[in-house]
């Protein structure tokens, strides 16, 4: 690792722990969801800084939108007022710091105490064509669940939040054209 | 060193999301809580990937995997939080515990 | 200085004009706009993208307050001016102009002087907002809730909803800000979102003059709209209806050119359903063939531009695929309303027939342009319907809109207003003639 | 093939970013002026650009309880991530960084734009406003589909998410031809995330310019500003991944880069005036019902082809 890359490695990893606890210490809404982006971006920004910039990339890419939908969630269904109130929200605030504090502990414990082994094997030279390698060869087992996982919660996900079926849709002889919605599609279904 | 400050900013992360998740009361931000923690188990991944086995593309798929639980909690977290909601206008872990069995 | 100097005169060059029509107006306002094209001084629909306010048309003392909101909400430095006829629109833009590229201005004065705040006279920051929004003291600390959001400004009033709900556990605290509580209610998704109280109106862009909605928003859905009683200007001279008026009285008034000016105000209408529609480039078309039919250009020269026109809006794909379905209204309800011009026999009901409708009288008036019999203010339409002075045709309009708009989006919403397009000046005679008869 | 790195590179892709959204500025100047009859002058592409002495006058206006930290970082989030799109976009033979992820961060750099309009439209705490940043998520999230399986197709279709090498596969059969309806995807996919023209949906003027209806003085500059530099930047990068890079018969590889960027950009600008505004409630349901499906069968062919070769 080259002295740009530890400096970025320096400043990507605080700026990351400043956005985590700021998280969860800002009291407006849209500023919290803000501070959790800033946090994973700059956690995109490591992994890319490791050599994984395809990875990197997409993690902030990802991040970007889920937290931008995330924001909208938010404000939706925030407890009123949406993060105008200067509240706290928190509740055994006590109980939790002890726990998350005495895991923090052990954690860092364990990384210090443990007998870390050496590096095994060089880097690849293409670490993107080692990721694709990897899922679409002897890991395909786990891209293969990956993609079951993530059609199930499409279809879970809108089966859960739609309170509209198809008989609210096309009456209750499904016979109803056009469809009574609130508002027309572009398509015309 | 720089192997084991990394892995100490990946405890950080998942320390600080741990505590969110466990004093917030709001689903929304229990789900940024249990963000900021595979946010830490991500640099972790890549952390352990780079120092002790770049050869291996393991390390990598952990990542993936990671962002793919990312998705998958936030899409299902708001499906839920919506029932909720739409069910009785509540969002809160407290105020849901009736559903309890 | 002598930057600052070279950088006012150049940004002098090309205002951005913030186009506020009084009630009554209407005639100030196309000579606005026609000067406006040739120039090249963009329009800006908001106060914040202008520095020129032209106030077009007579004063209305109602609307006062409303006006000076967007002479608050303009960032200095910038001028007002007021032209209350068609012949001072010129002048009066040349003037603030003039002004606007002045160096180091006098201190902001409404109608006519140049607010330069920033050479001195910085306006009292502990004064409360005008529409009774307290000062902020703690602006950094202030965050922000979607259901307080403050009205958009200038072009409508906000309404924070003062009786807000006090189960939420904080019914004695304190909002910060001064901001109250916003109520959440039921609504059409069942996700019980915070009402949004917004008054669309009276200073809208591209909306009738004066004419002033208040609707109640969740999310983007208006849940509840009601009109609110128009501002009435100059009393009873609603531009579009002058030749029917003069007719009705009595006056010998010619075919044609009533045929004339009904062909430009449904291209003024139209103008302003594209402009609202998203296409601005076929919005100045038809202002530009208003403006030539209000010249007196002959008919042989207009028509085929006029037709032209009609084929490309008319034939749009895109454009129906966008408006179909939109602002439903059968004949039925049509007439049951009172509504006799264009919105009743366009069949089917929907804003692509509506502007459809207008698009083959346009050309049907154009071609007609040149008739010499005497109008009958009866048995010929003006451009909203049968003329009724104790009830004009855009008071049956304008009745319809607040059904039409409930349920809608913001945008579908404005599309319903744009494609009926009731005229406020006509609205002003009923109710001058209902008092006075 | 590319050379990359030089320093001065730094300065001249943002410089020649800046040129390109300016003569597209001018275009549409000139062709506004063509609609409204005004003689078409000098003076005519000139007068646009007075907008920048207007906002480095404006004085800040003051709007109770914004959120001036968010708001800023929006508008500024627009233009700076356009401009680091262009990092990785080759003309002719010069790219500043050759990055081997180039596509994924040119995506990651547009979908950056959905956080700072978002923003932009939270910050003022002005209805429309609102409406109009929450109106962009909506259309973000029916063009982006399409515009990712669309980028995805010339990169399957390379078999590299560099962009250099994407140019380079294309041996005298650009991708535009046997890829059409991606390069229509990704082409609407630009006047998008430009929100310009048919896609002006969160700054329509039926509310009132959404997104920059509270903005004045710089803040409204470099929104105005990033919605241009986003066209032009989307423009350049059409060469590359559809149209062949620099390569070319007879002139050198800028001069092709120069020429294509420039007639894909004035396409763009022609359809600007073309189309009326496209509405999210209707555009989302035809994304992810029709255009969704063919992107992904679009993605198939260059996948097949490359399986059989």
């Amino acid at each position: 690792m080259d002295t740009t890359g530890m400096v970025l490695l320096w400043v990507l990893g605080v700026l990351a722990l400043v956005g985590g606890v700021l998280v969860f210490t800002l009291n407006s809404m849209a500023r919290v969801t803000f501070a959790l982006l800033g946090s994973l971006v700059c956690v995109g920004g490591v992994v890319a800084v490791l050599r994984l910039p395809y990875l990197g990339v997409v993690i902030v890419l990802m991040m970007v939108m889920e937290m931008v939908i995330m924001a909208v969630f938010m404000i939706a269904y925030m407890m009123n007022p949406a993060g105008l109130m200067p509240m706290s929200m928190l509740h055994n605030k006590r109980g939790s710091l002890v726990v998350s504090g005495l895991v923090f502990a052990a954690l860092v414990a364990g990384i210090f105490l443990v007998p870390w082994p050496d590096r095994t094997g060089a880097r690849p030279r293409d670490t993107t064509f080692q990721v694709g390698m990897s899922l679409m060869g002897d890991q395909m087992l786990t891209m293969v669940t990956l993609g079951f996982v993530l059609l199930a919660t499409m279809v879970g996900a809108t089966v859960l939040a739609t309170h509209r079926g198809r008989y609210d849709r096309f009456g209750d002889d499904l016979d109803q054209r056009p469809a009574n919605d609130p508002a027309d599609g572009g398509v015309g279904r | 060193m720089t192997f084991e400050l990394l892995l100490v900013l990946a405890a950080g992360l998942f320390s600080t999301g741990l505590f969110g998740a466990l004093s917030q009361q709001s689903i929304v931000m229990i789900m940024m809580g249990v963000e900021l923690m595979i946010g830490g188990v991500i640099v972790a991944a890549a952390d352990f990937w780079y120092f002790l086995a770049p050869a291996a593309g393991s390390g990598q798929v952990v990542i993936v995997t990671a962002v793919v639980a990312m998705a998958v909690e936030m899409a299902m977290g708001f499906a839920v939080t919506t029932a909720i909601y739409r069910a009785r206008q509540v969002d809160m872990t407290d105020m849901a515990e009736d559903l309890k069995g | 200085m002598g930057l600052t100097a070279v950088l006012i005169r150049a940004a002098a060059l090309r205002p951005r004009v913030l186009l506020v029509t009084m009630p009554g107006g209407t005639g100030v306002r196309l000579a606005a706009e026609t000067e406006l094209r040739s120039r090249d001084w963009p329009s800006a629909p908001t106060p914040a993208g202008a520095d020129l306010m032209l106030v077009a048309g007579p004063d209305c003392s109602r609307l006062g307050p409303a006006l000076d909101r967007l002479w608050q909400d303009m960032p200095r430095p910038c001028v007002r001016v007021r032209a209350v006829t068609a012949d001072e629109v010129a002048p009066v833009l040349d003037a603030g102009r003039t002004r606007l590229g002045a160096p180091g201005g006098e201190p902001g004065e409404p109608d006519g002087s140049v607010g330069m705040n920033g050479h001195g006279s910085a306006e009292p920051e502990s004064a409360g907002r005008p529409d009774g929004e307290p000062a902020r003291a703690h602006r950094e600390e202030q965050t922000e809730g979607e259901h307080d959001v403050r009205g958009v400004t200038g072009h409508e009033e906000g309404e924070h909803d003062h009786d807000g709900h006090p189960g939420h556990g904080h019914g004695d605290m304190e909002m910060p800000g001064g901001l109250a509580m916003a109520e959440p209610g039921e609504d059409r998704d069942g996700l019980t979102l915070d009402r949004l109280h917004v008054a669309l109106g009276p200073f809208l862009a591209d909306w009738p003059a004066g004419l002033t909605i208040r609707v109640v928003l969740q999310g983007d859905v208006i849940q509840r709209a009601d009109l609110d009683e128009p501002a009435v200007g100059r009393p009873g001279d609603p531009f579009w209806s002058r030749p029917w008026i003069r007719a009705a009285s009595g006056e010998p008034v010619g075919v044609g050119e009533a045929a004339r000016l009904r062909a430009a105000a449904h291209l003024d209408s139209l103008g302003r359903l594209l402009s609202v529609a998203g296409w601005p480039a076929e919005a100045v078309t038809a202002r530009r063939l208003r403006d030539d039919l209000l010249d007196g250009a002959p008919a042989s020269a207009v028509l085929p531009r006029v037709e032209r026109f009609a084929r490309r809006v008319g034939r749009s794909r895109t454009l129906y695929w966008l408006t179909r379905g939109i602002g439903p209204l059968s004949a039925v309800d049509a007439r049951a309303a009172g509504v006799t011009g264009p919105a009743v026999r366009a069949a089917g009901g929907d804003v692509p027939a509506r502007y459809r409708q207008w698009l083959t009288d346009a050309v049907g008036d154009v071609r007609r342009m040149n008739a010499t019999a005497r109008l009958d203010p009866v048995a010929q339409e003006s451009p909203r319907g049968r003329w009724d002075a104790e009830r004009p045709p855009s008071a049956a309009l304008a009745t319809l809109l607040p059904r039409l708009l409930v349920g809608a989006e913001l945008g579908a919403a404005r599309l319903v207003v744009a494609s009926l397009d009731p005229d406020p000046d006509e609205l002003a005679v009923g109710r001058l003639e209902a008092a006075g008869g | 093939m590319a050379e990359t790195g030089t320093w001065w590179a730094l300065l001249v892709a943002p410089a020649m970013l800046l040129g390109f959204a300016a003569a597209a500025l001018a275009a549409d100047a000139a062709l506004d002026a063509r609609n409204a009859g005004r003689p078409i002058t000098v003076s005519t592409v000139v007068r646009p650009f007075l907008a920048v002495p207007r906002a480095v006058l404006a004085q800040p206006r003051r709007l109770p309880a914004s959120d001036r930290l968010l708001w800023r970082a929006g508008v500024i989030t627009v233009p700076v991530a356009a401009v680091l799109s262009t990092l990785v976009i080759p003309f002719g033979d010069h790219v500043v960084a050759d990055l081997s992820v180039g596509v994924v961060w040119f995506n990651a750099m547009e979908v950056l734009t959905w956080a700072g309009l978002w923003l932009a439209g939270w910050g003022p705490n002005a209805a429309f406003s609102l409406v109009g940043g929450y109106r962009f998520l909506a259309q973000g999230l029916a063009y982006e589909l399409p515009l990712m399986f669309a980028l995805i197709s010339a990169a399957t279709g390379a078999q590299s998410l560099r962009v250099t090498d994407i140019a380079g596969a294309q041996h005298g059969l650009w991708y535009a031809v046997w890829m059409p309806f991606a390069f229509v995807v990704y082409l609407a996919g630009v006047l998008a995330f430009s929100f310009l023209g048919p896609f002006a949906y969160p700054a329509g003027r039926d509310v009132a310019e959404g997104v920059l209806g509270e903005t004045s003085g710089v803040d409204r500059l470099l929104l105005e500003a990033g919605r241009w530099l986003w066209l032009a930047a989307g423009a350049a990068m059409a060469v590359p991944l559809f149209l062949g890079g620099g390569a070319g018969p007879g002139l050198p590889p800028w001069a092709w880069s120069l020429v294509k960027t420039l007639l894909v950009l004035a396409a763009l600008v022609w359809t600007l005036r073309r189309l009326p505004m496209v509405r999210a409630d209707r555009y989302v349901e035809l994304a992810w019902v029709v255009l969704l499906p063919l992107s992904v069968l679009q993605t198939l062919v260059p996948a097949l082809t490359d399986l059989s070769l």
